[in-house]
């Protein structure tokens, strides 16, 4: 029970701690990739630190809502990023929330973010939360079908189930469940506004959604966000990992070496992807917003595709 | 015939005709309208004697039985309540000049004889004269509808007599092949034009001349009945008589000719060989409902609006009639009486309406609730009730149509309802411009009579939720009777 | 004549004795006060006799008045179901009554509202309660005609008369198709007494009939689409109140109508049946929400998301028939669980966005979003409960409304047990579908909030504006408040609808409040589960641990300031999203075959001085494939038949006397 | 009964439908009111044999009615209102004379299909007066409907009403007869007295329909 609480407490601690190095990495990896030196791995933290230290400038008719919804995004996501299994399963709440609440809890993250977007008034705020609302709008039945395909494997939707079930040797290659995979890898690149849906690093206004909303935040609360969005990073990285690499991946009650082995494995699998998603980053182009739908409606058909081919190669 | 059973028949048919006398003859012309309620009154009081005393034997001439005592009952009862209307109505048509005194001498006369002609339908128990006391009625009520004097009412009037005396010469032509028809079996003389005779032996009677005496015989009542195609003389008449003549036309005189077909669609329905009533009727209400629905978007006259809704539901209670069985009898019984007490309650408001707005044009009466609330609500329910919405009596009588023939025939219930909700959207569209929106027209304060409307919206709004157990007995037995 | 059923008989009568009352009174300045006093008692009495006996679970008790039809008299019928919609139509009613307290006395005309008010009420407490055919319509239609004459309350207005118009004449189209459903279902022998047809099961094509009568009849009441088209039109032109009691209760009794008919009098249904249902049920949510995102009008707006839930509702109420029919009655009921709580929880919500509403219009005077805004700063509390009324609405942890989105989902990941094919591969397409409408319903209350509340004032009105009185924001606070308890205590909830599923379904789901921390289990912990408080805890948490965080370390100084504009000093309010450029992108990603939109830009020379005009061209497809044909046939024939109005009497004879021939050439042809 | 009496009934019976074609055939007023004089005579003719043969001595009142009032002074009457109203010269079919003859002849099959289909036990003289009564009224209607004129339409009217009293006198001792034959008279002085009054010339409408309805607001 006591371990249990702890793994728990690490988990939520470890990836509050490892989202920053995460993006810090990813940063630097695409650095390298275009030959530049690029800044430390651990620039995310010094930023974070910065925005603390400086003051907040608030628009004039910013209503309270601006000033809390930082610390509900942050949450929200820390919540749904904390009952992710990163280095082991079945953690003590796990059972809080499956699958669906977990994308659920982004959503109010995202609600919040887009409704905090159009409190100062600003025509910037308004562009950021209509596309936001616009690409979420596909994102999420599109990760909700997938989650249904995993669910109808897995028989269930509870993660820890759902991980352990891809880790058994039943599951054998399905078509419907890489479809899944590629709807889940499209949203996951959509939600975390990576290129080529969003670009992370553009000022200019008429290009951002994300960056557009968040526009008139700085200091603590940008601070908050800017961490908030790291964990989600994070989040979809780990989800992807622990349903479809499931190796390495033990029962919360094993041991602290298979604990440990568990860390080792979450921290490579993390580091693969960071770097993949580093190439495909700088190996393609952002697209105009509205190819996004585009985009995200073949996440949607792939998905949907992965559901009903369900029954096909289960009969097989 | 003797005891006071026998009074009681002579009364409601001598009551009118002596009133109609007196009033003929009265020198001071303002009291005429009270006498006309009084002799309404008086022919009610001995209509509901009826029920207490024991029937007389059917005679030669005379017939009381549970069917028409319903019609006797609710004729007398409209009556009443609409000569109560036309007191206040023809008031103010006299303040008006529209009517000057010896019309209004000649108005109340020809009033009581119709009373006394409707009755003496009713208790007539010889087909030839039961045909004779309908034309009376027929021709008072030509010569009622022309008394403006007004071009168009002389006009109307000319259709209805013309129209209606066609109508009259096939009804005769029918009656005379009943008798043909009836010679052979019951003999010679008076008899064979007895109704309670000729039903007991219809059996026998040759089949072919039924048939076509059926068919002259609906043709001829049905143009009073205002089925259509035959249905031409009803809208202009309501429209263009007074507005308690138009009451009594699609309260009572519409009934008559309705009861007439009842009484030998009975006859024929005896007879096995001879064609079946049931199809010719249902065909002619399915005709009338659906045509007076969709000639009810065109109005623009109150009055021909609601006459043309008279249509409609003449042709649902002869669709019902025509259904037959004990469950579309009952609906047929029930609708008949909830159409005429509704009906005649909505031309009292629609009297007083026109009235104070002055005109007829639909399109220049406005916001009746907010002008005139009494009047204009009481048109809201009334028309509400017509068109079948509960809480009020005619949602009873159409669920009961419409369920019972779905039961039956489904495929006859898809026009029946198609019928009713194109009649529907156009009575509550004009109904929405009428009671509704920036009031128009006449805002003077009007001394309407409310209480005859709004007593029989009362008994509609009652029957809707309750019907005594009694009447309920009642309509049962006569629906069994109408087999 | 069991004593809890007249205790609820009385209630409409007491309703009804209120209007009366009213319609004496109406013009009394106090006749405001009295009648949604009495209302508010009467509600609640009802509210909880009907709650006690829904926990209680008394199981059933029935009565039997000698009015309505005379052989079937007037019954009345207790049971879980009836119980659970009361419960439903009587916390509308006393939470409406409390709001209408102090939102009543807004009224310019009381006396065309108080009346009808407790008339409506009195029926829609009568149609759940009603145990034959000929009282449940009776009261059916009454609602109508009550919610009818409120919707005409305002009826200078000629939209207002439109709108109550189009209402009536559907109603009575659907009560003529719920007619001809109890027509069938009670045989020629014409037995109306709902325990009769319980036990005369019809044959296969009667149900089905039945089962379609139903979708038209009880669907056109709901708003199914494409029978929708009244619904954003009655609703928003009433009170705002009382649009609130139409959009959250109303439809609430016409779904009862569709459960009672075709779950409890139908018997076994066929599969197919619930095909049907699902993908109705699909279609209207993903509809249902793309007009309200394309709205611009409050109340519309959300007249339309209850388009939206009544699709939730009835695809999960398809799903829960697809179950039945297949003997897989755990499943069955917690598909069946999910569409009940999913009533119950659109009923708080919406009640709660449109009495917001509702103070926003008396505020403000204006319902048009796009001349609203910042009313945060106005409205603070309004504010702050229309907000909480948007998350629920938007499915979002942990709201009420998500909990029953995930008891569908949850229901909706059981198809594969399905033996049919078609289902197994329609189920996910139309849980798709409603996932779709989630997000879009977040999308939708995203902008309703933003563009109303946030951002800068549009116009002068919303300067001025104050915020409502105490009672309007009581009934409010308390709405909000079930919402969140609701979604915190989803188990208490469905423990209670075991009850109500046991007998229609066969089954109930396993018992929520013995799970530890509160959670909930659909099926098995394994396989999924839920705890809104948990997660709520949680957030509280985290979200005070980060706040704890950042005060004691980080820097506490914060400066006003004028927004980042591109450098443009303060841009004018007109500069902000309105509410169409909010739903511009996903008008272009959807509205191509949902409302087959067209953009057209005219861009002026460059130099040219005449500004550049986007013109957006909507069609209403519903409207135009279904209604506009209708009226055009119902045109062309009166056209056409006038002409007989015009004839001369030669042409009438004309017509008898061929009338005549006819028939004696039929005479003569008869064999 | 003998022969005799049967074939005088009958032949009066087929020459008033015989009349009754004549009628069909006319274009002209005079002429045709001088056919309708005819008509009547003829009808006074088969009442009166009726009266003779059912020995029924009212029927004799009815013949004589037709006789005088129908034979002389309606058609008198009729004669002064067409110089009145200067409408003689008319020509005022509205449907040709040749298909007009044709629905004759297709109305008088139609009425003898009908009419012997009655089974014969039935009095076989009631049978063939009645498939005759039958002819004349529907004639009568169709005289009716094919002229525009208000006169010929009363005087169609009247034949069809002379059918009916053919078929009511053939009733063997049916009642009413007479009482039914008076009232039908006033009936027809009615019309007569109503084209008289209203000056109608065309048609029954007084006026053209069309200009009544912005009165009544049925103007489209």
């Amino acid at each position: 029970m006591i371990s249990q609480l702890a793994v728990q407490g690490a988990q939520m601690l470890v990836v509050l701690l490892l989202a920053p190095l995460l993006i810090g990495f990813v940063r630097k990896v695409k650095a390298r990739l275009v030959r530049r030196q690029g800044p430390s791995v651990i620039q995310p933290y010094r930023d974070l630190v910065r925005l603390m230290r400086k003051e907040v400038v608030l628009a004039d008719n910013a209503s309270w809502l601006f000033r809390v919804t930082p610390y509900l995004i942050f949450a929200a996501t820390w919540v749904a990023a904390a009952l992710v299994p990163t280095f082991a399963t079945g953690l003590e709440f796990s059972w809080t929330a499956d699958l669906i609440v977990i994308v659920a809890l982004l959503g109010s993250a995202r609600f919040f973010q887009a409704l905090a977007g159009m409190d100062v008034g600003t025509s910037f705020g308004g562009i950021g939360a209509s596309r936001e609302v616009m690409i979420a709008s596909l994102a999420e039945p599109a990760m909700l079908l997938i989650v249904f395909s995993l669910a109808l494997v897995a028989g269930a939707t509870q993660l820890s189930t759902v991980a352990a079930f891809m880790g058994s040797p039943e599951v054998g290659l399905r078509v419907s469940l890489g479809m899944s995979l590629i709807a889940l890898v499209m949203v996951a690149i959509a939600e975390n506004a990576r290129i080529p849906v969003d670009n992370p690093a553009t000022h200019l206004e008429l290009t951002m959604v994300h960056e557009a909303m968040i526009l008139e935040y700085s200091g603590r609360h940008l601070a908050m966000i800017e961490l908030a969005t790291f964990l989600k990073l994070l989040l979809y990285m780990s989800l992807i990992a622990c349903v479809f690499l499931p190796w390495g991946l033990y029962g919360a009650s094993a041991g602290p070496k298979a604990l440990a082995v568990g860390a080792a494995a979450y921290l490579c699998k993390l580091a693969v992807l960071a770097i993949v998603l580093a190439v495909f980053e700088t190996a393609v182009a952002k697209m105009r917003v509205f190819r996004v739908p585009d985009f995200l409606g073949a996440a949607l058909m792939l998905a949907l595709l992965g559901t009903l081919l369900l029954f096909v190669s289960r009969s097989l | 015939m003797t005891g006071f059973s026998f009074d009681a028949v002579a009364a409601i048919l001598f009551i009118p005709a002596g009133a109609a006398a007196i009033l003929a003859a009265m020198p001071n012309y303002r009291m005429t309208a009270t006498v006309n309620v009084v002799a309404s009154l008086l022919t009610l009081l001995a209509a509901l004697s009826l029920f207490v005393t024991e029937r007389p034997a059917p005679g030669q001439y005379l017939l009381v039985d549970d069917l028409n005592i319903v019609f006797i009952v609710l004729n007398t009862f409209v009556g009443f309540t609409t000569s109560v209307f036309s007191a206040s109505y023809i008031a103010h048509e006299l303040e008006t000049r529209r009517l000057t005194a010896p019309n209004l001498r000649f108005y109340h006369a020809m009033y009581q004889i119709m009373m006394f002609g409707m009755n003496l339908a009713f208790v007539s128990n010889n087909i030839g004269l039961m045909w004779v006391a309908v034309e009376l009625a027929t021709l008072t009520t030509v010569l009622m509808v022309g008394i403006y004097r007004t071009h168009e009412a002389l006009e109307a009037a000319w259709k209805y007599f013309i129209l209606g005396s066609v109508g009259i010469a096939l009804a005769l032509f029918g009656t005379i092949l009943v008798y043909m028809a009836a010679q052979p079996v019951v003999g010679e003389g008076t008899n064979a034009m007895v109704w309670s005779v000729l039903i007991e032996k219809a059996a026998h009677f040759d089949p072919a001349l039924l048939s076509v005496a059926f068919i002259f015989l609906l043709l001829g009542y049905g143009t009073k009945v205002g089925l259509a195609p035959l249905h031409a003389w009803l809208p202009d008449a309501h429209a263009e008589g007074p507005t308690p003549i138009s009451a009594v036309l699609s309260g009572l005189l519409l009934n008559v000719a309705l009861y007439a077909v009842l009484r030998f669609k009975l006859l024929l329905a005896a007879s096995p060989q001879a064609i079946g009533p049931g199809p010719l009727m249902v065909t002619m209400g399915l005709t009338s409902l659906i045509f007076a629905g969709f000639m009810l978007y065109r109005r623009r006259d109150i009055k021909r609006l609601f006459a043309y809704s008279s249509i409609e539901h003449m042709g649902i209670i002869v669709f019902a009639f025509g259904m037959g069985g004990p469950l579309a009898n009952f609906a047929g019984l029930l609708h008949m009486v909830m159409h005429s007490l509704t009906k005649s309650a909505i031309f009292f408001a629609v009297g007083h309406i026109a009235q104070v707005k002055g005109t007829q044009k639909i399109s220049e009466i406005r916001g009746l609730t907010e002008s005139h609330p009494g009047l204009g609500w009481a048109l809201v329910i009334g028309v509400v009730a017509i068109a079948g919405l509960p809480p009020l009596g005619i949602f009873m009588s159409e669920f009961l149509v419409v369920s019972s023939t779905f039961a039956r025939h489904p495929w006859l219930a898809i026009p029946l309802v198609f019928g009713l909700l194109i009649a529907f959207g156009a009575l509550l569209l004009r109904l929405t411009g009428l009671a509704f929106g920036e009031p128009r027209g006449g805002m003077a304060p009007v001394e309407a009579s409310y209480v005859p409307m709004y007593s029989h919206l009362a008994l509609v709004f009652a029957a809707g939720i309750y019907l005594p157990a009694p009447l309920v007995a009642w309509f049962q037995h006569v629906a069994g009777i109408l087999g | 004549m069991n004593s809890t059923v007249a205790l609820l008989l009385c209630g409409p009568a007491a309703f009804l004795a209120s209007a009366i009352m009213a319609a004496a009174a109406s013009r009394l300045a106090a006749a405001t006060r009295l009648v949604y006093g009495a209302t508010l008692a009467i509600s609640a009495v009802l509210l909880v006799t009907a709650a006690s006996h829904l926990a209680g679970n008394l199981g059933e008790a029935s009565a039997t008045l000698p009015l309505g039809l005379p052989w079937t008299g007037a019954r009345f019928r207790l049971d879980g179901l009836s119980a659970f919609f009361l419960v439903v139509v009587n916390f509308g009613g006393t939470i409406t009554s409390l709001y209408g307290l102090g939102y009543g006395r807004h009224e310019s005309q009381p006396h065309r509202v108080l009346p009808f008010y407790p008339a409506f009420l009195a029926g829609m407490n009568l149609v759940v309660l009603a145990n034959d055919a000929f009282s449940f319509l009776l009261s059916w239609e009454f609602m109508s005609l009550a919610s009818w004459a409120l919707v005409m309350a305002h009826h200078r207005d000629e939209a207002n008369r439109r709108a109550g118009y189009i209402y009536l004449v559907m109603a009575s189209f659907g009560t003529m198709a719920l007619l001809l459903a109890f027509g069938l279902l009670a045989g020629p022998a014409g037995t109306y007494a709902f325990d009769a047809m319980r036990t005369a099961h019809p044959d296969r094509f009667a149900a089905g009939a039945v089962l379609v009568l139903m979708l038209l009849g009880a669907g056109s009441k709901a708003g199914l689409v494409p029978l929708h088209a009244w619904l954003p039109l009655a609703h928003p032109a009433a009170p705002s109140h009382v649009s609130a009691l139409m959009s959250g209760i109303m439809t609430k009794v016409a779904i009862y109508g569709f459960i009672r008919v075709v779950f409890d009098l139908l018997g076994e249904p066929a599969w197919w049946s619930g095909v049907a249902v699902l993908l109705i049920g699909g279609v209207t949510a993903v509809l249902g929400i793309l007009h309200a995102l394309m709205e611009k009008d409050l109340k519309r707006l959300l007249a339309y998301s209850t388009i939206e839930n009544i699709g939730v509702i009835f695809a999960s109420l398809g799903l829960a028939l697809a179950f039945k029919a297949n003997a897989m009655p755990s499943a069955a009921a917690l598909a069946f669980t999910a569409a009940l709580f999913h009533v119950l929880n659109h009923s708080f919500f919406k009640s709660l966005l449109f009495f917001g509403a509702g103070a926003v219009l008396s505020a403000t005077g204006e319902r048009d979003m796009e001349k609203l805004g910042g009313l945060i700063h106005r409205l603070p509390v309004t504010s702050f409960v229309f907000l909480i009324g948007c998350v629920s609405i938007s499915a979002l942890p942990p709201f009420n409304g998500f909990a029953s989105e995930w008891l569908v989902f949850q229901a909706i990941l059981r198809s594969p047990e399905l033996p049919q094919w078609g289902l197994k591969v329609i189920v996910p397409a139309v849980g798709g579908m409603l996932a779709l409408s989630a997000a879009l319903a977040a999308a939708c209350f995203v902008k309703t909030f933003g563009i109303t509340f946030l951002g800068r004032a549009r116009s002068a009105a919303v300067e001025r504006a104050h915020e409502v009185d105490r009672w309007s924001l009581a009934a409010m606070a308390v709405l909000a408040a079930f919402c969140l308890l609701a979604g915190i205590l989803p188990g208490f909830v469905i423990d209670s609808l075991s009850t109500v599923t046991l007998p229609l379904v066969g089954e109930r789901m396993p018992v929520q409040m013995a799970q530890p921390w509160l959670s909930i289990v659909p099926i098995a912990e394994s396989r999924s589960s839920y705890n809104g408080l948990l997660v709520l805890v949680f957030i509280t948490v985290s979200a005070s641990l980060a706040a704890f965080f950042i005060h004691r370390f980080a820097s506490h100084a914060l400066r006003r300031g004028i927004a980042w504009g591109c450098g443009f000093p303060d841009a004018v309010p007109a500069a902000q999203y309105t509410a169409v450029s909010f739903a511009q992108p996903i008008r272009r990603v959807f509205g191509g075959f949902a409302f087959r939109s067209r953009e057209t830009v005219d861009m002026p020379a460059p130099g040219a001085l005449e500004p550049a005009r986007l013109k957006v061209e909507m069609h209403d497809v519903a409207w135009e494939v279904f209604y506009q044909p209708i009226t055009g046939a119902i045109d062309f024939a009166t056209e056409r038949l006038n002409h007989l109005q015009f004839l001369t009497i030669r042409r009438y004879l004309t017509l008898v006397f061929l009338y005549l021939v006819i028939l004696l050439l039929v005479l003569a042809l008869w064999p | 009964m003998n022969g005799l009496t049967f074939d005088i009934a009958h032949l009066l019976a087929g020459s008033l439908v015989l009349i009754s074609f004549m009628m069909l055939y006319q274009d002209r007023l005079f002429a045709l009111i001088n056919v309708f004089a005819l008509h009547a005579v003829v009808l006074a003719l088969s009442v009166a044999w009726q009266a003779y043969i059912q020995d029924a001595h009212h029927l004799y009142i009815t013949a004589a009615i037709a006789l005088v009032f129908k034979a002389i002074v309606i058609p008198v009457g009729l004669h002064r209102i067409i110089q009145r109203l200067g409408i003689h010269r008319d020509i005022e079919t509205a449907v040709g004379i040749g298909p007009t003859m044709l629905a004759g002849i297709g109305l008088v099959t139609l009425s003898m299909v009908l009419m012997l289909r009655v089974t014969p036990e039935a009095d076989p003289l009631a049978r063939e007066d009645l498939a005759f009564a039958l002819s004349i009224i529907l004639l009568g209607l169709l005289v009716m409907v094919t002229r525009r004129n208000a006169v010929s339409q009363v005087v169609g009217f009247m034949s069809l009403e002379n059918g009916l009293v053919l078929a009511a006198t053939g009733a063997k001792g049916m009642p009413l007869v007479v009482e039914i034959s008076v009232a039908f008279s006033i009936l027809i002085a009615f019309i007569v007295i109503g084209v008289f009054l209203f000056r109608i010339r065309e048609r029954f409408d007084s006026v053209d329909i069309g200009a009544l309805d912005d009165y009544r607001g049925e103007r489209r």
